[in-house]
């Protein structure tokens, strides 16, 4: 049941990427920026994305501290490696994207620091796991880890607004807005896509977690015996 | 009543066991001076901008300032004295306050004797806005401490303790900081803090409540799970 | 209810059983020996039970409570292989630290009483990192014995200590025994611990092998227990 | 050869120690990172001169390396094994060349891997004299490694490691720092070492030749008197 | 020539004596055991002894030269009450390590024959940090012997041993002094030290107060040295 949820899910997210990127390549370049500007289609999905993520690691980590059920740290690892990715897509594409527009990889502006920061954070919750090896005792100090990390994500989704920033300011959902609206629904779409492809990875990487975890106690009886 | 008198036995033993030979504060001391030199030949020019010295003074403070928290919890490690503290009758909340307490006192000793040294190297005349310098420096020496104290605790048993911690630490420091640089940078000019600036305050106060909460209610959970 | 209750404890280091389904219990006023080889499992099952280290499945019961309990702490004393006191503080501030964590009414009082108990007087003010192992262990003794806890867990105490330490720990522990105090100690002196000892439990990698009385026949023959429970 | 051999034993012990994870030297690295963004609040605006660049870099490799040299002696500490090692019949100079050479090795792993992310982050074209900079980062960084392998030794007993160490450290190592940063801010220009910057290298060369002369000398003495 | 010669040694840390013209000799193929009450200065006598620890006025020849020469160095083995093992490598790992510091012919080799004297082979693979007290204990047993030293000093050797390990301790001793190897060792078990011991020296507040041949009648009642030589 569950093998084909994912695969049905795997059809849809492909078959969704391939429409948006199709449509994306059929839009006309921006004004001032020409084609480049289209990785924004890409950019501003995979922060939401990594946020969502963030968000869903919070959620995780608080509910493992109060009930102490293996399950939900191992989906908080799952969400965790997978936001990863996407803010890694995030900081990647952001940067060839500064290359172009603004000559330069890379600025210390304070949105694109706290990205950076918010990545090094999730890397480091990454690391901690990696060096404990008592199972409850990892679990619980990765979910107050992930706790505390979660405070860079307001700081990174609200600094262009708080702060004057080099980064473009906001665009979306702000009345400064100025965004064609259908421009903004094929943005909203490819978000879809990539939400969905998200969740399969995540998926994917809990039943690998459960997996360990059922091999891991097989193993131990069978050391016990 | 008497939460905080275990919250004072535990700061007046850390503190005792520091200041037994007073060294540890020269050392830190001097510790900050060696790095306010080494910064001076990266920031060679004597033209300088003011707000960047405000940065430039916080780097010094959180590399000095580690330098005292990493003790914090390590002190307890030599002969399994955490084992004790948490066999006794005390929370862990009790337990984190004392010991945050202790290092926030020596933290600003070593800060409050670096400052003039500071203004002297780097000809900043930083008493202009005297007693909001020291609001920003309590309050961003807290930030610091409550952080600093709680994964000293997060990390004081695992392996590659020495690396893990500052590599955890810092990052999660940054909100803190930047706020604290970003209103020293201001203040050292001369001017007090106005509608420009109360956003880091605002954000500083923030951080200070948000992780001072936080720390209270999940350092149960790392010392004891 | 049983002062100190083990029910089918596990404990895994990796995939490495510690503990296999450990089931003990000492009443009140009972002094159980925990004998067994190195690498038995001792000091896991002693850490387990005073609520240190995390165990897989099973329940541990202290006065009926668990170990983690706040209140269930004060009743509690333990020797470690560390000594828990702080080199950088005298041996009388670090007993004064301690009494005053536990609550007592006159730390300083109780802190004196327990240094001159345990032959520390005379150096009461010099610091621990000056004291030779045995004045180390010395301390340790006077730590866990200060706040006059029911239920003590000593891990191998008599280590380092002289004949005239062991005379009087020994002695501490009787009077404790006589006052209706719970004793669990581990240790390789067999002969120390099985004259005091009221039962007897033999871990063999990580299972409990034997469960029972001390009898006499024990106290004089030390290895008996080995000899006849053993898997040699 | 016997020497040689003994330099080699003591080194592979110390490699395999630090390497039994390969976390160690992913958190340096990660450590690293921290350190460059640290940094760059100080030398916010983007016009930073290139030369300036340079010390920063090395800023960055004297923090990150120090926290590897720390451990060197302080390894030895747990279980008293400085005892068997000052036992066995090896000498001073080769249990101190065989420290020194792994922990070479150790920063300058770190080194390599960090010099990328910082020619990104702070937009430097590092590689425009690539072996000339090389160069300068072995010699500078065997002169670092010489002075914090000899002050952990030296170190290693008193009261008060973590922080007697950098602050007698880095003052120590300011000649060589000057140096490396001196010339490694011209050699990020483009500009080969030229009659201008010559005097820098042979500073370099005479510091480490002087430094590794004395600590092979007098290291004896630290260890067992 | 004495294979171990103090002659007239004093230490002292900052005011304190630690040792009192301290005289002592132990003959090639003797076998020393150093007894005194917590504190009186064995360890302290011991590190002094190997080389360790700086002392003040005296002299101390091991096999006719000083214990700082590279080639003493060699026929000298130690065991402190640190372990002198790493916890990060595994126990096969740390016996290579000292074989290949002492420049043994075949490191491996001669570590996998000691692992297997101590019975630590079934754990020759595990990190010494997962190691309980007494699989510590042996691992340093085994690090001591590894490079077959004509001189042994041994400061609390059979603390946290088993009654097993005590027994082959005891074994790889009297093996040794009948190949003409010299012992001295400090314990408060002055039954198992007393069974070997050609000689006894009794230490008081840093001062020799006995040193003699051991006799039967001391094997029989160890606490008769207190006794007789103490001060009580
Ligand atoms: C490595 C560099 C960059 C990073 C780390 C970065 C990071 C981010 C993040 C995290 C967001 C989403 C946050 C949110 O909308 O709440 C975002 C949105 C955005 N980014 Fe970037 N960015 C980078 C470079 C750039 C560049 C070079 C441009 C264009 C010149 C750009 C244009 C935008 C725009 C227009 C948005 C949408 C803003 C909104 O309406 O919220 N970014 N960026
Ligand atoms: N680092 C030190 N600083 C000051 N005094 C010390 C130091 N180390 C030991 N001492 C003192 O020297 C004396 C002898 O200590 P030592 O450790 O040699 O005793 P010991 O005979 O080994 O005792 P034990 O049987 O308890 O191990 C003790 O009184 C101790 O307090
Ligand atoms: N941190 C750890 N990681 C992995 N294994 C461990 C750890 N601690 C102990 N062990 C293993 O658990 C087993 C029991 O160890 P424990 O320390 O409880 O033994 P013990 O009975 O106290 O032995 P001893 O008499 O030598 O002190 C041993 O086989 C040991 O190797
Ligand atoms: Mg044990
Ligand atoms: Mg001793």
């Amino acid at each position: 049941m569950r093998e084909k949820l994912l695969y049905g899910a795997g059809l849809a997210a492909f078959l969704l990427l391939a429409r948006n990127i199709l449509v994306i390549a059929d839009l006309p370049g921006e004004a001032a920026q020409g084609a480049i500007f289209k990785i924004i289609f890409f950019h501003v999905p995979a922060a939401w994305t990594a946020m969502v993520a963030a968000t869903a690691a919070l959620t995780l980590s608080i509910l493992f501290l109060k009930t102490k059920d293996f399950r939900y740290d191992a989906a908080a690892v799952a969400v965790t490696e997978v936001g990863l990715a996407f803010l890694a897509a995030n900081l990647v594409t952001g940067s060839i994207w500064g290359r172009v527009i603004w000559g330069i990889w890379w600025t210390w502006d304070v949105r694109l620091t706290s990205a950076l920061v918010c990545w090094l954070l999730y890397a480091g919750y990454l690391m901690l796991r990696h060096a404990i090896e008592e199972p409850t005792q990892r679990a619980t100090f990765a979910a107050v880890f992930s706790i505390f990390a979660f405070i860079d994500v307001p700081i990174v989704i609200f600094s262009i607004r708080w702060f004057r920033t080099q980064h473009p300011g906001p665009v979306f959902l702000s009345s400064t807005g100025s965004f064609p609206h259908d421009w903004t629904m094929v943005l909203l779409w490819n978000w879809v896509a990539l939400m969905l492809l998200a969740s399969i990875l995540g998926a994917i990487r809990l039943g690998q977690e459960e997996t360990q975890r059922e091999i891991d106690y097989v193993r131990r009886m069978a050391h016990a015996l | 009543m008497e939460f905080a008198r275990l919250v004072f036995v535990i700061m007046a033993k850390d503190l005792r066991a520091e200041l037994r030979t007073k060294e540890a504060v020269n050392a830190s001391f001097a510790f900050a001076v060696v790095i306010l030199v080494l910064l001076s030949f990266v920031v060679e020019s004597n033209d300088v901008p003011l707000p960047v010295l405000g940065g430039l003074l916080w780097l010094v403070f959180a590399f000095a300032g580690t330098l005292v928290l990493n003790r914090s919890f390590a002190r307890e490690v030599p002969n399994d004295c955490l084992d004790a503290l948490i066999a006794a009758p005390i929370s862990g909340a009790a337990l984190f306050l004392g010991k945050a307490l202790a290092n926030f006192l020596l933290v600003l000793v070593v800060e409050l004797v670096a400052l003039p040294v500071f203004g002297i190297f780097y000809n900043v005349r930083w008493t202009q806005q005297f007693w909001q310098l020291m609001l920003v420096v309590v309050l961003g020496t807290w930030g610091v401490t409550v952080i600093g104290t709680v994964f000293s605790a997060l990390t004081v048993n695992i392996r590659l303790r020495e690396v893990m911690l500052p590599m955890l630490t810092y990052p999660m420091l940054l909100p803190a900081l930047l706020g604290a640089m970003e209103l020293t940078g201001s203040l050292v000019t001369g001017a007090p803090i106005g509608p420009e600036t109360v956003t880091w305050l605002k954000l500083l106060i923030g951080f200070d409540v948000l992780f001072t909460a936080a720390s209270v209610t999940l350092v149960e959970f790392i010392l004891v799970g | 209810m049983s002062a100190v209750a083990v029910e089918g404890v596990w404990k895994f280091y990796g995939d490495f059983p510690a503990l296999r389904d450990v089931c003990l219990t000492a009443e009140q006023g009972a002094c159980l020996a925990l004998i067994g080889r190195n690498g038995a499992g001792k000091t896991t099952l002693l850490r387990t039970i005073a609520g240190f280290s995390r165990h897989g499945k099973g329940e541990i019961r202290i006065l009926g409570t668990s170990p983690r309990e706040t209140e269930t702490r004060r009743h509690i004393g333990f020797i470690g292989h560390g000594i828990s006191v702080y080199d950088e503080l005298s041996a009388l501030e670090n007993l004064t630290l301690y009494a005053r964590l536990y609550g007592l009414a006159n730390p300083r009082k109780a802190a004196l009483e327990w240094l001159e108990r345990t032959g520390l007087e005379r150096v009461r003010d010099g610091l621990v990192r000056e004291f030779s192992r045995g004045m180390r262990q010395r301390l340790a003794v006077a730590r866990a014995f200060l706040h006059e806890p029911s239920v003590l867990l000593l891990d191998e105490p008599f280590t380092a200590l002289d004949d005239r330490a062991i005379a009087v720990l020994q002695g501490l522990l009787r009077d404790g025994l006589a006052q209706g105090r719970t004793i669990i100690l581990s240790t390789h002196q067999l002969r120390e611990a099985l004259e005091l000892a009221s039962h007897v439990a033999l871990l063999i990698r990580g299972q409990v092998a034997f469960h029972g009385p001390c009898t006499p026949e024990m106290v004089a023959d030390p290895g008996l227990v080995y000899a006849r429970y053993g898997e040699d």
